[in-house]
């Protein structure tokens, strides 16, 4: 920036009121010393904003001009003396504060006290004509008694005050005791008031010169005297009131005519003016809106004011400094607390002072030019010692003419100042500039515009010179334009970026970014394409590439670019010919857009292990030339690689890899199988690269990895589409990925059937026969054929079932499953095999018969030998489980009604009842019954015929009786087993013996009654009415004691009878006797006998024991024939 | 769910613009499938006549019109109530030929090619070639044979799209049915 | 049956449609796929369409009501019967006559055959949810004819 | 009237840029039209969050000027589908008021919503249908471009 458009300091820093100390001996006087530290070191911010400096007594201040009395014959020079500012800053002091050592009772009082007068004296002239306040401060050593009661003090005070000419108030003690700091502090206010009140009278007093002023030749006074009277206000801390009057100073700057030769003069105070109305907003009264608008005005007035053409880049200059100015204090006041939005921050002003600084640049560029043979003029018109107006040209100061006195001279230093222009370091400036932009908008969610900035500084870096910033930068800046797709601004940025590379001769850099220039999405002049490609083409082949120009358009080259481009060649001659070889370098496709695109599909969504796998694989360059890629690979998630190499002459369809015109799609078939372990696989493409290059020369390494989706918003995967079907011309965006295929085993060629007789019989075993036929097509052998049978059993299920091969051992068996090795089976080969399986309760038994082989296939590509694929299928049965027949067993009295009762040694009958509800016949082989011996259950009398042999067909049953008593007494109220019975059954004309099946079961259980004696009688099945009939009662005992036995036989009205009516016998232990009667029936039908009954008493010891038990024949009806 | 409705559509509008969008995927999809535009107009026109045939029975319950006398008075009412009703614009029937066997349909604006822009390569499509089959259909109902094809077409860059209507003869035996 | 003119003319094309897809390819569930993915690119349009005129969405659920209301009443004359969401992404949309379905005979008897006159509806609703921003997956269900339910599977990511 | 006109997809790339024919560097305007979007995203971020105590003009498409610029203003809009336009128009032209942006913005919405409706646009690839041209057309200014510092 050149200095003369800067900001002074002066304007820059805080007004603060300026006091000056005298009579303080800093060097000497250890007093002194503690004094003015206490005033100035350690200022802590709760301190008053005071500028103190300590000056010898006898100082000189400047000189006051003659006040004039009227302004009539008065021009002003200019508009702003430079001077002004820094004199009330740091030179004119508003108050002169005179320290002086004295004592209130100092022997030596008279002396002392007028020398302290003197001293005053001394000050006083030396502001003549001032109004700065001159103040007395006695530092004593004692500290002073309460006012009032040192009437000597008082007296000698006032004696001082009218020595000095000086009012009570401005004398002031200082006793010089420990609590020195709280003094001090407590004067630093006095001393303070003082000067607010001096610089209100300075303020008044400009203000004052107004009504003298007249328009047509004060017109520069205006702004001057608002600007000091803003100024003073400042001092005196009141921005509200400062600002009011740099906003009237700001007003009348731009009342004033403007032509070339005030331009600069105007602009730069107005931009003072401007700068303090900001920075009042800003910091002091947190109006940032308010600082804002008052900015975009100041732009707005002052942007046309251009001033001279041959100093336009005065003008940019200026504005680029107002904005940097302005973002400074806007960023200051942030950091000082205040909030900033993303639309309103600094970054914008940086970017704004930036973009004019570019603009100063491209002037001084257009200067350079014109200056070629300019020589700085000889005596340097821009040399001075002191400047005496801001902004004001230093050949010609002081003058207010439209049109400069001397043209020679004008001319001069106008050159002078544009040669000094072409020396300046634009770029830098620039940098820097973007730089505090950039940080800036990175804090407000700004990052395409920080994106921007980086290109610009990426640019200005290129004018700099400094090629490798730029492939730096800019590299960092594509990634964001590839994925935004703003296709010409990426174009430019890698044009920019290889032009780069090839300067710096960055082999890396200059490889990726070609590949990408090279793509149909950017656009470069079709002949720039053209070289870019040649330039790769070479150096994949070793060479050096053709030098990359960039557009003509493009800001002109900087001088040292011409002979950069010389290096460039010797750097790549050297880099090429060095012996060393060259990695692959590998470019994610992801993170970049080549010329080679690429897409494929598996030909099918499913492939099974024998078929041959085909993946299609499209490719185009989008290059402007021919080209040719040597390299194809394709990674697959099971590992396996395929690959189409250019120099693969085998194959002719490969060869067509050597020449790709552009945009023609080409597609490779890859064809290959898969290993057997990959079944009910999903394959899927995991990387797809292309190589360009020769691995002799240098080569790239396109990677096409993780997801292929293409952008379309429809994720399905479109149906396959074949060349054939577009006729060679097809959009290539209709060509989408499918990037995956499943692969699944052969279809199983074996027939399995399962033949089985169902239903099963509890118990039995039961045949599966299982046949399998290999239909394996062109005679293939299936190897080592394994058929597994297993039993589906839900685990709850308790039903008791297994497996075996041998029905012998299915007993001992309890396998759940069988495995049946069945070797290999060639073609039209059949195997059978039964397997056995028995159960013990009726029940569905569910099996699942799993058939699986491999075969040794020859593939049907070419040199890829056997292949093994395995096949399988599993079918699914079920098995009914049936009881073979119905068992019931049923207990009753010998003529057949049935009882629950049976009385001991009294026969009755076991019926067995056998009965088959299934179609399928069954056979009882033999059939026995294991009575109860233990409870003295045992056969009586003859037995009907077994039912050994039986056959029952569907719904046949076959009953067997037994006739069983019991001689055993037992507690009547138990009933008791009677006994069990075995079946041994098959299925009728089963051919397997060994199938025959046993089957027990349980006889029913019954009460015992016991009783001393048994009553038989023969009872004829009827009788004739009037015909006699003769029937025996024969009682028997059944006791071991001897008894008594009464008998009677009562008269009936359907009978008469003859025999014993009643009568009392004895009975001894096992004795029998026999009663007979006649009886006459006298009724017809179904009668009952005479009651016949027996009532016998044991004959015992004791009488309790002697108990009567009556007993009646078992039988007492009888049927009476007419 | 609440049972306020949103804003009120133009139901009738919409279901339009549903269908013309529908009918714009199917075009696409045709396009898709079969390699000549020729074979696209085909099936288009296979298509209107299968919606033609099924049409007339529901343009006859809405319209209780009795049976036309003449051609002309067929034209008049395919373009004033048919194309009204159904598409809710009204051809202009012009251009009749001297036998007054022949007759254009002149579609100022067509519906069914509301949002089109037909790419270069399938400057042989008749996009709206269902109308024609649907003509077809409708009049092969009524015992019409006749022919349609396009003469203009707006999309195709003429001022605007006409219908030819060719009529063959009277169909004396039982109703055809649809080709399915 | 369909009410207005229009409705029928759409009806009409709709099944010659269907007709057409599954003529073309061989194996149901991908003429399911197909005429999915055209009900997609339509329903892309219509999103752009329906939604011109109304103010921007805030969140997913007022996409959904937008669907339910709007949308279907413009295209099915009927606004959703019910609407069901486990707030974890899954809504159920229930038309208890479904335009599409009412000219198939109502009963069980064609319920196989009721997916394809479906999945046209659901590429449509997929079709306007994506470009509303909201990715998904619509699958229909027909317990009986003509009610169908629509469930909307949104994918987050 | 406008100098740039672009359609932003809702994956925030441009379908469709256009620059008054006299515009002597079309990157300028690429490169606002890319930046803008920085300013839309944010807005666009801030809409969920309305059902806060945010105004409700928040659910307007028109988002009004994005971002300060010396020469130029630039106004945005997004529709529900989230398709982004952005319109660039000189900072001196004064005469172009808040509606006629807004009215510009709703004919470019209802061009682009043709756009997407004819079957044969391929989703997501850039615009080039001669009806969107013409209403483009008839928001461009092509009257001669101001010289700086005149």
């Amino acid at each position: 920036m050149s200095k003369h458009l800067k900001l002074p300091e002066e304007l820059c820093c805080n007004p603060t009121p300026f006091i000056v100390l005298t009579g303080l001996d800093n060097v000497y006087n250890a007093v002194h010393k503690s004094i003015w530290d206490a005033f100035c070191n350690n200022r802590r911010n709760d301190r008053l904003q005071i500028q103190f400096s300590c000056l010898p007594g006898d100082h000189a201040y400047p000189r006051s001009k003659t006040k004039r009395t009227s302004y009539d014959w008065y021009i002003p020079k200019g508009l702003l003396k430079s001077s002004w500012m820094k004199k009330h800053l740091s030179l004119l002091p508003s108050v002169v504060v005179v320290f002086f050592e004295l004592d209130w009772d100092d022997p030596a009082w008279k002396e002392r006290h007028l020398a302290c007068a003197s001293r005053v004296q001394v000050v006083r002239s030396s502001l003549q004509g001032r109004t700065t306040k001159v103040a007395v401060v006695l530092i004593q050593k004692s500290t002073p008694l309460p006012p009032g009661e040192d009437m000597v003090a008082a007296e000698r005070a006032a004696a001082l005050c009218s020595a000095c000419e000086l009012s009570a108030k401005s004398l002031f003690i200082l006793p010089h005791t420990d609590q020195l700091l709280g003094y001090i502090i407590r004067l630093e206010n006095a001393f303070y008031e003082l000067s607010q009140v001096y610089y209100r009278t300075e303020a008044r007093r400009v203000k004052a010169h107004k009504e003298f002023l007249n328009k047509t030749t004060h017109q520069l006074l205006f702004p001057r005297h608002q600007f000091k009277i803003g100024f003073f206000n400042e001092m005196i801390q009141d921005p509200t009131s400062a600002l009011k009057h740099y906003r009237h100073a700001y007003t009348h700057v731009h009342e004033l005519r403007t032509y070339e030769s005030n331009n600069l003069e105007i602009k730069l105070v107005g931009g003072f003016v401007n700068y303090k109305i900001c920075k009042l907003c800003f910091l002091k009264l947190n109006a940032p809106l308010d600082a804002i608008t008052q900015f975009r005005q100041h732009v707005e007035q002052f942007k046309s004011m251009c001033g001279s053409q041959d100093l336009l880049f005065e003008h940019s200059a200026w504005l680029s400094h107002q904005y940097q100015v302005f973002a400074d204090l806007f960023s200051e006041a942030i950091s000082k607390g205040l909030s900033a939005i993303q639309t309103q921050h600094p970054g914008f002003y940086y970017n704004q002072a930036a973009y004019y600084a570019k603009i100063r640049k491209q002037c001084a560029q257009k200067l350079k030019a014109s200056l070629q043979d300019q020589t700085y003029p000889s005596e340097d018109p821009l040399k001075v010692e002191v400047l005496e107006f801001y902004g004001q040209r230093p050949w010609r100061q002081g003058q207010q003419r439209i049109d400069p006195a001397d043209h020679s001279k004008e001319k001069d230093g106008i050159m002078a100042l544009q040669l000094e222009e072409t020396k300046q370091d634009h770029s830098l400036q620039i940098i820097s500039l973007l730089g505090s932009a950039i940080s800036i908008f990175k804090n407000y969610h700004c990052h395409r515009l920080k994106r921007q900035l980086t290109v610009q500084m990426g640019e200005e870096y290129y004018h700099a010179g400094d090629y490798m910033k730029v492939v730096a930068l800019l590299t960092r800046a594509t990634a964001d334009y590839r994925t935004g797709r703003c296709w010409l601004i990426l174009s430019k940025i890698l044009w920019m970026l290889l032009h780069c590379s090839y300067l710096t001769a960055d082999l890396e850099s200059f490889l990726i970014h070609s590949t990408q220039l090279l793509s149909r999405h950017l656009s470069i002049p079709h002949d720039d394409k053209i070289t870019v490609q040649h330039s790769l083409m070479n150096l994949l082949m070793r060479q050096i590439p053709l030098p990359i120009l960039l557009p003509a358009s493009f800001d002109h080259v900087p001088e040292h670019h011409t002979s950069a481009y010389n290096d460039a060649e010797e750097k790549w001659k050297t880099l090429l010919s060095s012996p060393k070889s060259f990695p692959v370098y590998s470019l994610q496709v992801t993170d970049a857009i080549p010329f080679v695109e690429c897409k494929f599909q598996f030909s099918k969504p499913q492939f099974t292990m024998e078929e041959v796998i085909a993946l299609h694989v499209f490719t185009r360059v989008t290059c402007p030339a021919p080209c040719k890629i040597s390299k194809l690979l394709v990674l697959l998630n099971n590992g396996t690689e395929l690959s189409v190499e250019e120099n693969a002459e085998k194959d002719a369809k490969k060869s067509d890899l050597k020449q790709y015109t552009p945009f023609e799609i080409k597609e490779h078939v890859l064809k290959f199988l898969c290993s057997p372990h990959e079944k009910q696989n999903v394959l899927e493409v995991r990387q797809l690269s292309v190589l360009l290059g020769s691995s002799n020369g240098l080569s790239i390494d396109l990677i096409w990895s993780d997801q292929f989706v293409d952008a379309a918003t429809d994720p399905k995967p479109s149906s396959p589409f074949s060349m054939a079907q577009l006729g060679g011309e097809k959009c290539w965006d209709d060509i989408s990925n499918i990037t995956s295929t499943e692969i699944v085993e052969c279809p199983s060629r074996l027939k399995v059937n399962i033949l089985h007789k169902t239903p099963a019989f509890v118990g039995e075993a039961y045949a599966i026969d299982i046949k399998i036929n290999s239909s394996e097509s062109n005679d293939f052998t299936a190897e080592n054929v394994t058929a597994v049978l297993s039993l589906k059993q839900n685990e709850n299920s308790e039903t008791e079932a297994h497996l075996s091969e041998k029905c012998s051992d299915l007993h001992t068996s309890k396998a759940k499953s069988l495995q049946l090795a069945l070797g290999n089976m060639e073609t039209n080969q059949t195997i059978e095999r039964t397997v056995y399986v028995q159960t013990t309760q009726a029940s569905v038994l569910h099996f699942s018969l799993h058939v699986s082989y491999q075969m040794q296939k020859p593939s049907e590509l070419p040199k890829t030998g056997v292949l093994t694929c395995t096949s399988s299928e599993s079918i699914d049965f079920a098995v009914e489980v049936l009881t073979p027949f119905n068992f019931t067993a049923h207990v009753t009295s010998l003529n057949l009604d049935s009882v629950s009762t049976v009385n001991q040694n009294q026969p009755f009958i076991v019926l067995v009842n056998v009965s088959s509800e299934n179609f399928s016949p069954i056979q009882i082989n033999s059939f026995s019954l294991h009575l109860n011996e233990n409870d003295g259950f045992k056969t009586a009398g003859e037995q009907s015929p077994a039912l050994d042999g039986k056959v029952l067909q569907q719904r046949e049953c076959a009953v067997g009786a037994f006739t069983v008593l019991c001689d055993k007494s037992h507690d009547p109220s138990t009933s008791f087993l009677i006994g069990s019975c075995t079946f041994e059954w098959s299925r009728f004309e089963s051919e397997n013996p060994a199938q025959k099946v046993t089957l027990q079961r349980k006889l029913p259980s019954i009460l015992v009654k016991s009783s001393p004696v048994s009553i038989t009688a023969a009872v004829p099945a009827f009788g004739h009415l009037r015909q006699k009939l003769t029937i025996t009662y024969s009682l028997k005992s059944h006791i071991s004691e001897p008894q008594t036995i009464e008998i009677s036989c009562e008269g009936s009205d359907a009978f008469m009878f003859s025999g014993t009516k009643n009568s009392t016998g004895f009975l001894a232990p096992g004795e029998a006797h026999n009663y007979s009667y006649n009886f006459f029936p006298l009724a017809i039908g179904y009668q009952e006998l005479p009651r016949f009954m027996v009532s016998c008493t044991k004959h015992a010891e004791d009488e309790k024991a002697a108990q009567k038990v009556d007993q009646y024949p078992q039988n007492r009806f009888i049927f009476v024939k007419p | 769910m609440s049972k306020t409705t949103g804003r009120a559509f133009e139901n009738k509008k919409l279901v339009g613009e549903l269908f013309t969008l529908t009918y714009g995927a199917l075009v696409s999809q045709l396009i898709k499938d079969y390699e000549k535009d020729e074979e696209v107009n085909k099936q288009l026109d296979k298509m209107g006549y299968n919606i033609g045939v099924r049409l007339v029975e529901d343009f006859m319950a809405r319209s209780n019109l009795g049976k036309c006398q003449d051609l002309r008075e067929t034209a008049d009412v395919i373009a004033k109530v048919a194309f009204k009703m159904y598409l809710n614009i009204t051809p202009v029937v012009t251009n009749w030929s001297l036998a007054n066997d022949e007759f254009s349909l002149i579609l100022e604006n067509n519906p069914l090619a509301e949002f089109v822009e037909l790419p270069e390569r399938h400057s042989d499509l008749n996009y709206a070639n269902v109308l024609c089959g649907a003509i077809r259909g409708a009049l092969e109902m009524l015992q019409l044979e006749v022919e349609t094809w396009f003469v203009k077409d707006a999309l195709k860059g003429d001022a605007t799209t006409e219908l030819r209507v060719k009529f063959i003869k009277k169909l004396t035996d039982a109703l055809p049915a649809g080709e399915d | 049956m369909t009410d207005n003119a229009s409705g029928v003319l759409f009806d009409l094309l709709h099944s010659q449609l269907v007709a057409y897809i599954y003529s073309t390819i061989d194996n149901k569930n991908k003429g399911v796929s197909q005429l999915e993915s055209l009900g997609f690119r339509v329903g892309v349009s219509l999103g752009e369409q329906l939604t011109k005129d109304l103010p921007r969405f805030r969140d997913e659920l007022e996409v959904m009501k937008f669907i339910c209301r709007d949308f279907w009443s413009s295209l099915y004359q009927k606004q959703v019967d019910n609407l069901r969401t486990n707030h974890q992404g899954v809504y159920v949309l229930q038309d208890n006559a479904f335009k599409l379905l009412t000219h198939i005979s109502v009963g069980k008897q064609y319920l196989d055959c009721a997916p394809r006159y479906l999945a046209l509806s659901c590429g449509l609703i997929r079709g306007v949810l994506s470009n509303l921003g909201v990715k998904s997956v619509v699958t229909s269900e027909v317990i009986s004819m003509p009610s169908a339910k629509f469930q909307i599977m949104v994918q987050r990511t | 009237m406008a100098v740039c006109i672009a359609v932003i997809a809702k994956e925030n790339y441009p379908l469709y840029i256009r620059c008054s024919a006299n515009v002597e560097d079309e990157l300028k305007f690429h490169f606002t039209v890319h930046t803008s979007l920085d300013v839309v995203e944010e807005k666009i971020s801030s809409t969920g969050k309305t059902s806060t105590a945010r105004a409700p003009d928040m659910r307007e498409f028109y988002l009004g000027q994005l971002y300060p610029s010396e020469d130029y203003r630039i106004y945005g809009y997004v529709t529900n589908t989230k398709v982004k336009f952005v319109m660039v128009v000189e900072a001196s032209n004064t005469q172009i008021r808040d509606n006629d942006v807004r009215s510009m913005f709703r004919r470019l919405h209802n061009a682009y919503t043709s756009v997407v409706c004819n079957p044969f646009y391929i989703l997501g690839s850039n615009i080039s249908s001669k009806a969107f041209e013409k209403v483009v057309a008839g928001m461009i200014v092509d009257e001669q471009k101001k010289e700086l510092f005149t």
